[in-house]
């Protein structure tokens, strides 16, 4: 582990410190709520990673979408990922998430989350274990460091088209767009 | 004794058409006006749990069943004897074409949200009911979604399928 | 005084699972309350109908992730009935302990969601990490952490490994030796106390008009528990009491769910011991072709939070007609939360809630 | 000469601060029978939310923040830490009594721009809980003063170097234990939790708070749990006559309260006022009878 060495915390000191201080936003979608309290309680302690669960998206950096997401849980994640602050890192947690699981022909899940905002990195499995979650994050660092893990400039730049699918499933949203077209040069 | 039960009800509804498929077990076929009655009747009777309102699409009789499972509370376990551990599961039939029933909120208080969600996902309106709003979906689908001509394997197809994944619609795929 | 709108939920650290609550507030009261449920809604019920019979076990299980072995013992109680199949009767033992494991453990998560929700984390992540000592035991019997589709139609799926009996008790006995630190530091202190006596009170007269059942009812007095009114499994076959208190507020709702999980303890050595010989399950027909004959048929048990039922309807066909599962969190959460948290403080709603145990998946389904 | 003084003193508040936010997390963390994270965590921490955009909700929101910690940073000036002491000569407990109202006056001025219901709720407890710990607070400050008939605080060290300790003289040990008893409402800790109260009301004031906003809350945060500590060390415990001395006190202290922060949940907002006008308040009221009587 890199954490403690200091020519690279003078180097680049954001990117290491959004490496190691991933701030949490769990969206607990169903079964994900199963293995999220175990993975940050006393047997595997995600706070060993400076992983932390927060309150409110505005201090997060880190989304975590544990599980199916049915079209009325579509509509606050889009709005709970639009709150968090750059740079910001989105998880999908299972297999449901990733192409719809086995609620593939449900009428109310979609099937690929990251048709409507993008993610930057899956968790495979139905329950993945706690231990999943480490790998993830472990992963994650490695993306962050490589400079892929980048979903929220792709939101950004393909704003319109992330836009045109989620109104495709919700219909009119209510709320303003996050990167006006007008905004873009 | 279940048969015993089975005599009280018919002495006030004679044309209720009353099964025993097991020791615990009493089913109730009503037609639709007198389910309110039958209903007030047995919850004098001591069936006081309303535990669920279920509905069946018997789509080739073209017909609803709604479903009424009553059950008995007692303070003490010991207390209950073989009518009051029955489970009671009243019937009635009500067309498709014409999916309109009474609300049995007046009764039972908890019939509130199956009576919502039996709206919501079958499409049958309850008249009287407070509150007919969503309750678990957020948009409207042409049919109920539960109904058995919806298929929802092909609402899948037809509907999330075919939005097209971001890099694709770069690449002009639209 | 200004009347707030104030939304709790769906993305909220105090709510385990998805639901929001929406509240009108004034001030620190609250005026009104609207459960908001359907984050989770899946539709089960319409995918069943679409599975055959044994596909449907990898669906039923995940409807209620807190607790899912009960709602597998339900869809085969209501298979085995449908298709009249015999349980042998080591396995009727072998469920009843494993469901009473699985009740342990949810109450165990229940506690975590409680203690929590109270800002108390020492006992929630005790809590938790002793939950995770039965999910090993889960482990070694199923194979799994969460999702076990252990029980089967015509009994379980395999029998108990061997010395399996002597590492149960081995971590019974590691859980029931934090009893005393659990009631030092959370049953029997006065701030828990303070916090949650006559918060949240379900009257007995509520609680029947509202249809609620588990320890909801129970903290009201009432011995309503489906295992003595219908035993099934090998219920039947050990004695045990019924855990009451009397008056329906959030203390006694957490302390029913406290004396519950030490007479499940009980009730697992007294099982363990009576366990006969014997095979675990008869042999169900070629599922690939398994046609059940139609009928419907009404099951109920006992889950860790109340009163489950199941309707299920076949035509005669490789799949089922129509399931509907009847949730004790569907009352408890739609109708009864919103009469008691009428008047209460903010601070209370997660304390109620998941004094309530609802479980949100299990009302959308 | 006084800069250099204050820029140190700022500088080791800081550090024992953030310091103490760590030690904090860890020693939970291992009561919670978790390993914890690494001691550093807080400043990790800090640098990433320095390097994270933040939003902002108009200029009010961000003056408040800032007022707040720079309230914070300036009651520093007015606690000598071992022989250092900037602002001896002027002020004294009074000074602090005043100042100390600016922290809760900032995140209301911020929170008031964004409208959260989360934040003016998470508010009016921070406000209601400042009015409840102020009076026992007075009552001790005056019991203090009017035993040593000063209101500077070195004044007071001095007088405890050269006698006993304050806690263990008997006429301000009442004033001592109900200042302890205060001491986790006023740095917002269990069982008084309940400003932030995550679980409740999304972390209160904080709600709106990321990036840099975050950030300089947690600053505050670390400078007002320097504050709160270094008073008791200062009035009861001697203080010390060389900063490492002092920093041992103080985490005799800190480690106390984070045991009490470990048992107990939160409080509600009722509860806590009548908590804290019944027992802290009692004592301080005996206590300065005591004194004026002994005196």
């Amino acid at each position: 582990m890199d954490r403690n060495q200091l020519t690279k915390w003078i180097k680049s000191p954001g990117n290491m410190g959004h490496k190691y201080s991933l701030d949490v936003v769990y969206f607990c979608t169903g079964c994900g709520i199963i293995e999220i309290p175990p993975s940050i309680t006393a047997r595997w302690d995600a706070e060993r990673f400076g992983v932390k669960p927060v309150a409110t998206p505005r201090q997060a950096n880190l989304f975590l979408i544990t599980g199916y997401v049915s079209v009325k849980t579509l509509k606050a994640v889009i709005r709970t990922y639009e709150q968090m602050q750059e740079p910001k890192f989105a998880v999908g947690f299972g297999s449901c998430p990733i192409n719809g699981g086995m609620y593939w022909d449900s009428y109310n899940t979609v099937n690929h989350l990251d048709k409507y905002i993008p993610i930057d990195g899956w968790i495979a499995g139905c329950m993945p274990r706690p231990e999943a979650i480490f790998i993830a994050v472990t992963h994650l660092w490695t993306l962050i460091d490589k400079e892929i893990a980048d979903g929220y400039k792709r939101y950004r730049d393909k704003y319109k088209y992330y836009r045109a699918n989620q109104e495709k499933v919700l219909g009119e949203l209510e709320w303003p767009p996050l990167f006006p077209e007008d905004d873009k040069k | 004794m279940n048969q015993e039960l089975k005599k009280k009800i018919n002495s006030s509804f004679p044309s209720a058409k009353i099964s025993l498929p097991n020791e615990s077990r009493v089913v109730i076929e009503v037609n639709r006006d007198a389910i309110i009655s039958v209903l007030s009747f047995l919850k004098n009777m001591g069936y006081e749990h309303l535990s669920m309102v279920s509905c069946v699409d018997w789509i080739k009789e073209d017909e609803f069943e709604l479903i009424y499972f009553l059950n008995a509370y007692m303070e003490n376990d010991e207390e209950y004897g073989e009518i009051e551990k029955s489970t009671i599961l009243l019937k009635t039939m009500i067309s498709r074409k014409e999916a309109k029933y009474i609300t049995a909120i007046g009764i039972f208080a908890s019939a509130e949200p199956y009576e919502r969600e039996i709206h919501e996902l079958f499409g049958i309106y309850f008249e009287g009911h407070p509150r007919l709003t969503h309750l678990l979906l957020e948009r409207d689908y042409e049919i109920p979604p539960f109904r058995k001509d919806f298929d929802t394997r092909k609402y899948v197809k037809e509907f999330y399928e075919e939005i097209p994944f971001v890099e694709d619609r770069e690449e002009g795929k639209e | 005084m200004r009347e707030l709108e104030l939304y709790f939920g769906p993305q909220h650290l105090g709510m385990v699972g998805n639901f929001s609550i929406t509240l009108n507030v004034e001030g620190d009261r609250i005026i009104k309350a609207a459960s908001n449920p359907g984050y989770l809604h899946r539709g089960f019920e319409k995918l069943m109908e679409y599975r055959t019979w044994i596909q449907n076990f990898t669906l039923v299980c995940r409807i209620n992730v807190i607790e899912p072995d009960s709602m597998e013992l339900m869809y085969s109680m209501a298979v085995e009935d449908l298709a009249g199949i015999e349980v042998p009767e080591r396995a009727e033992y072998i469920r009843s302990i494993y469901l009473e494991l699985a009740r342990i453990g949810s109450h165990l998560f229940g506690l975590w969601a409680y203690a929590n929700m109270l800002g108390f984390d020492t006992v929630a992540n005790w809590a938790m990490y002793h939950r995770d000592l039965i999910l090993d035991l889960f482990e070694e019997i199923t194979g799994a952490r969460v999702y076990h589709m252990y029980i089967w139609p015509g009994g379980v799926r395999r029998d108990f490994p061997k010395g399996l009996k002597g590492r149960i008790v081995k971590t019974l006995h590691k859980i029931g030796s934090g009893v005393p630190d659990y009631d030092d530091t959370f049953f029997n202190s006065r701030l828990f106390y303070d916090r949650a006596k006559n918060v949240g009170t379900v009257t007995r007269k509520q609680a029947l008009e509202m249809g609620a059942v588990g320890q909801v009812l129970r903290a009201t007095g009432m011995k309503y528990d489906i295992r003595k009114i219908e035993p099934y499994a090998a219920y039947d076959k050990v004695d045990w009491a019924i855990p009451t208190r009397e008056d329906g507020d959030a203390y006694s709702r957490i302390w029913v769910v406290r004396d519950e999980m030490i007479e499940s303890v009980h009730m697992i050595f007294k099982l363990l011991d009576d366990m006969p010989d014997g095979s675990v399950y008869n042999r169900i027909p070629n599922p690939f072709k398994w046609k059940v004959p139609a009928g419907e048929t009404y099951v109920r048990c006992e889950s860790s939070r109340g009163e489950l039922g199941l309707y299920m309807a076949s035509n005669g066909g490789d799949k089922p007609y129509r399931v509907h599962f009847n949730t004790p969190s569907y009352s408890h959460g739609l109708t009864i939360l919103e009469e008691v948290l009428k008047g209460e403080s903010i601070a209370d709603v997660g304390n109620i809630m998941m004094s309530l145990y609802i479980v949100a998946p299990e009302i959308d389904r | 000469m006084i800069v250099l003084e204050m820029l140190i003193l700022v500088i080791l508040a800081l550090a024992i601060g953030v310091f103490f936010l760590g030690l904090s997390r860890k020693i939970m963390s291992r009561i919670h029978w978790r390993y914890g994270p690494p001691i550093t965590q807080p400043i990790i921490d800090i640098i990433k939310l320095f390097n994270q955009d933040s939003v902002s909700h108009g200029s009010l929101f961000n003056f408040g923040i800032i007022l707040s910690l720079a309230g914070s940073i300036v009651m520093v000036f007015f606690l000598p830490m071992g022989a250092m002491c900037p602002m001896s000569s002027s002020g004294g407990m009074l000074v602090i009594l005043y100042i100390m109202l600016l922290g809760p006056l900032g995140l209301a001025l911020s929170g008031g721009e964004a409208a959260n219901p989360n934040i003016s709720i998470g508010i009016s407890r921070k406000f209601i809980l400042a009015l409840s710990y102020e009076v026992p607070l007075l009552l001790i400050f005056l019991a203090v003063m009017t035993h040593y008939g000063t209101i500077s605080i070195v004044e007071i060290v001095k007088i405890q170097s050269a006698n006993l300790w304050s806690f263990a003289s008997l006429p301000l040990l009442l004033s001592g234990i109900a200042y302890l008893l205060i001491l986790p409402a006023l740095l917002g800790e269990r069982p008084f939790e309940l400003i932030k109260a995550p679980q409740e009301i999304s972390s209160g004031p904080m709600a709106e708070y990321g990036g840099k906003f975050l950030a300089l809350a947690t600053l505050q945060h670390a400078f007002h749990t320097f504050v709160g500590i270094s008073l008791f060390v200062n009035l009861f415990l001697g203080g010390a006559s060389n900063p490492g001395y002092f920093f041992l006190k103080m985490l005799v202290v800190f480690i106390l309260l984070i045991f009490v922060n470990a048992v107990f949940p939160r409080f509600r907002i009722d509860q806590a006022i009548k908590y804290l006008w019944k027992w802290p308040t009692l004592l301080a009221f005996i206590g300065l009878i005591i004194v004026v009587i002994v005196d």
